[in-house]
């Protein structure tokens, strides 16, 4: 199948600064994004746990974003803005995606 | 005295402290017992609808009295300054830095609405009355507090750190403000006839869902302790003990000024001595996210919560009692 | 009139709708207020099992009557017939192609079990009683309507596009259809005692659970509305409010011939008045993945709803009082 | 024996067991109902707490009786025990290998706490009361049967497998374990007046979650029939059947040793012939990875669950009421 | 470690189309797959979230596909059969995994 | 932007067997990982969905781990002696990432 060179960005991100950094994404030109949900994890701040929780403050989402390699420093450096004080880990890949027209 | 101290053992041995005991055992123990979060959401959604729309039916049977819009001013002022006091004793009791020191403060000038919920069911197990438009003063607290922080940060010379934009609104609008203000209105709008309606769903299984929703609040504590443990200094604890019952007293005075019944001196004292741990985590993780939550959430959640939900609030309601009768 | 205006004036002020309108209002304003999918599934299921248990009991208490194969069949035919209305007056009124036109007609053939309920609980508030059977019937009407959309879609000429292998036993069996169906033959079998066993759990906190239900319908819709205003031409909303009124003249007649009951009537009026988004919206993304699905969610969810909740209900009741007397 | 048919019978009407018949039926025919998960994990919170307390309750109601030692003494050797029948039967019946043998095993020794949830509500409905602290004895069974295992595949030469670090505070600390347990103290600590300010959650809506909650059982049991089915032989099956007979036979004469009521001797039968779902399982993943679990959890929750849910417990009433009198 | 080249496809679909989907993957040879939940997203057709859904019509999901290099194109094919009218996203990455004999 | 060689480990786990996985992942000196849900799945041993499971026995959990490329054999030895003996997939790809001193 007739397939297309892209970069698959990856943030994982606190949950309380998702809609900054979508808003962010979408502010550099990004044509979607998809958001998974996260279950706990560890880092340099500690490990944390989504069960029990009852307060946003603690959980994470990552973000995942698919577009075309020469939007990547655009990306990049809105995401940056909004990830540089904050907690999380960004990713960048390469893949390849069908139906290019759509990123 | 004696009275007191009965009220303590009395309020210990509750199906509600001993649930919140049970999950701060297991934690410790690192039993994998755990509540969704789903769950335990849809339980705090339950107890914020809840307690608003009882609240509302209250104040649309008593009818409402001047004091309302005093009390919102009054609990507003607290939030405003119990911040100051907060963070003003932290440096001196503790070593935490500016920024921390700020956020821990936010929380303790902003309320808990469990503890409030707690409280509100030790004084119905008493027999004592309160006023009904107590749980909106409780959601006027909740968010002054924030900008109190943020106000400490940035005279501390920190001038770059400008407001992040959306955070008031976020903060003014966050859930579980909207819904103990909206259940609030509806249950102002419906009444008695509405409260007949729902009441097998919010009244009778209120305290059990309670339990329950305090189980999962010490799996948390339990886990923030075991987690946090280390950095929860001589200071620090004892910061976490003494904060709450500065709030209280500085609560009992505005109570008694506004002439309060004795449930809402109790009530207005309890709001002042909790500390929050949904609204304010949540916001300091956006407008000042090199702050330590591990701090301040166990600080809030590990000592303060347990401590008034055992000691305090029957210390505050017999302070209440014998300075205003009743 | 008087006496519609009271019933409307009553109905709008109860706890129900008011936590609708206050979910509406929350999205609206961009509270972060939301209630987890897996509360808002678990209380879906919770009031269809309700529903359908209290149906077949009630059809155990009253005895069966011959007309429960009609109504049945009344039902499957309202539900095949309604979108061949609803389509042509979208031709009519407003300018959206026969794909999303006929998606659209499918949701106003089919019938929301959350307007149903809504409307059984202010026949009960009314002493009314209904057949216990109706909802078999809502559960007969889910699907058919789906069947006359894709229909309408090979009719427009597009006839490569065959039905979906699996489609159908999808719809069929789809959960809310089991769930409803299922409880109500549970119901049916153990009757009066059963249902004494289980009363407090489906009976007493019913009215509670449906405020919370409905305040997270009002988030939903609000969210809608926020995002799919847009496209909400003024021929496309005029169409959300005559769409109903029509359906329930179609109930009415059907109701009246089969001899209903004025709560039967009221409620087959109500089941045809109503627009699925649920069931509906589910088959419609899998057999015309190329509709708008912000179109008819919008609608559906955004306008009719609302427009049932609020004054719908209440009007359709006094025309069945009216007309059937009672 | 009549009385025997006539209890089998109308505890096969109950909504308890046709919710769990609607589940399995719903899952054969491969409806898409389904319960989200963190809800069937609140559900099976909230049950265990509740019969916990319950439990507890009693225990504080009655006084301690020195059978309650004894009893959990039995519990314990009962659920070291029958896992060495079950594996001999295993091996006798069927030709699966050592290694799943010993994980089918385990599941027969340890217990289902929803059979015994169940049982209770059974002897409720009859009017037999059973002593308080049996939902102890649950809670030691739980465990001691995934030790038999082990040992069981030790000796069978496997000699490097060594034990899992941690698997034994793992098991001994699982959440359901310290729910029970937990909550069980917390009855018996706060005893009548406690119950009294949590019966409305706890009580009164406790059979109907326990139908939702056989609702969700029933689904996760068909899928199991649906996927697992092939690998369950004629053998396979006839043991699903007999162990728990077997397993009953023993709780009855360890029962009736211990001079219990007669509700007691029923609720001992029951544990013994009960098969884990939950616990063992996960500590089969743990420490007995190669087993396979398809094969566990189809024969415990699809074959001996139903069995005992629907024939079983009426069955061994009868035995104890026959035996034991009363 | 011994590791072999593999393809690791991910594709996100509307949750209503999961079956439809995980059977083409089958019928293509598959041998395995994962399905990740989905929080929310946004694209060409709007945004969403999961929050407060009551209906499977809107929630989607993602299906991860680890598979042999020479098995591509076949998955991709009997993928892009049923994502073709439907929203969403597939994207290829080159992996390496352990224990390539379970692919 | 300044970009960094890193290994993206992906290992889709069962749930019981989490803290194991990650308490070797940290002795193997790996500083973060996170901890993705799973919804369901299939492979070798069947099919499975979390739809009503009240047991964590069959649940999966997928642990993302992102680590400098010199670290990635320690990682996988410590992984694979955990991973061995139960079902689940590995999968390594290549990735850039911000902020290098993360790592
Ligand atoms: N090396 C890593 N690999 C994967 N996720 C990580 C890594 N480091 C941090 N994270 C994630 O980012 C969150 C915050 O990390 P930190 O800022 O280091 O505390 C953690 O809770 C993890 O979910
Ligand atoms: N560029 C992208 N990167 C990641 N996910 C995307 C992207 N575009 C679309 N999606 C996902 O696919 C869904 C449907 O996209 P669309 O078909 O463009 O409406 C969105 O809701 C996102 O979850
Ligand atoms: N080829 C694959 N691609 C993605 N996930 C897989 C694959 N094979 C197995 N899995 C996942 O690993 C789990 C166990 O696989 P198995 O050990 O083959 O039964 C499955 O339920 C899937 O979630
Ligand atoms: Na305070
Ligand atoms: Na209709
Ligand atoms: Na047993």
């Amino acid at each position: 199948m007739q397939t297309h060179q892209a970069k698959r960005v990856e943030i994982t991100i606190e949950a309380v600064m998702e809609s900054r950094l979508t808003d962010a994404l979408k502010k550099s030109g990004v044509t979607g994004y998809t958001v998974l949900p996260v279950l706990g994890g560890s880092g340099r701040s500690g490990a944390w746990s989504r069960a029990g929780q009852i307060s946003r403050a603690s959980g994470m989402v990552q973000v995942v974003c698919i577009i075309r390699p020469d939007r990547l420093d655009d990306l990049l450096e809105g995401a940056f803005a909004v990830v540089e004080r904050h907690i999380g880990v960004v990713t960048v890949t390469d893949c390849v995606v069908l139906r290019a027209e759509r990123f | 005295m004696d009275q007191l101290l009965g009220l303590a053992a009395e309020n210990l041995i509750s199906p509600i402290i001993l649930s919140f005991a049970l999950g701060v055992a297991a934690s410790l123990a690192r039993s994998d017992l755990s509540i969704p979060e789903a769950v335990a959401k849809g339980m705090s959604i339950y107890l914020l609808f809840a307690i608003g729309f009882k609240g509302g039916v209250s104040v649309a049977d008593h009818g409402i009295d001047g004091r309302l819009g005093l009390a919102l001013l009054a609990g507003i002022t607290l939030s405003f300054v119990l911040p100051l006091i907060a963070f003003a004793l932290l440096r001196v009791m503790t070593r935490i830095d500016t920024l921390d020191a700020a956020a821990v403060a936010a929380h303790y000038g902003s309320i808990s609405i469990v503890t409030f919920v707690a409280a509100t069911s030790v004084l119905e197990s008493q027999g004592l009355a309160a006023e009904g438009y107590m749980v909106a003063v409780a959601a006027a607290m909740e968010a002054p507090a924030i900008l109190s922080a943020l106000w400490l940060v940035a005279r501390g010379g920190d001038g770059a750190r400008k407001m992040e934009p959306n955070l008031l609104r976020e903060i003014m609008l966050n859930g579980s403000i909207v819904l103990l203000v909206g259940s609030f209105f509806i249950g102002w709008a419906t009444g008695k006839e509405g409260l007949a309606d729902i009441a097998p769903f919010i009244v009778s299984p209120f305290q059990g869902v309670l339990c329950l929703f305090l189980l999962d609040m010490g799996l948390v504590a339990g886990r923030g302790l075991r987690e946090g443990g280390r950095i929860m200094r001589p200071g620090v604890l004892a910061f976490g003990v003494i904060m709450p019952l500065i709030g209280s007293v500085c609560g009992l005075g505005f109570g008694m000024a506004l002439g309060l019944s004795t449930g809402g001196v109790a009530l207005m004292m309890v709001l002042s001595a909790s500390a929050s741990y949904i609204a304010v985590p949540a916001a300091m993780r956006v407008a000042l996210p090199e702050a330590n939550p591990s701090l301040y959430l166990t600080l809030s959640l590990g000592v303060t919560f347990p401590f008034n939900l055992t000691l305090g609030i029957p210390l505050y309601l017999a302070l209440a009692q014998t300075v205003n009768g009743g």
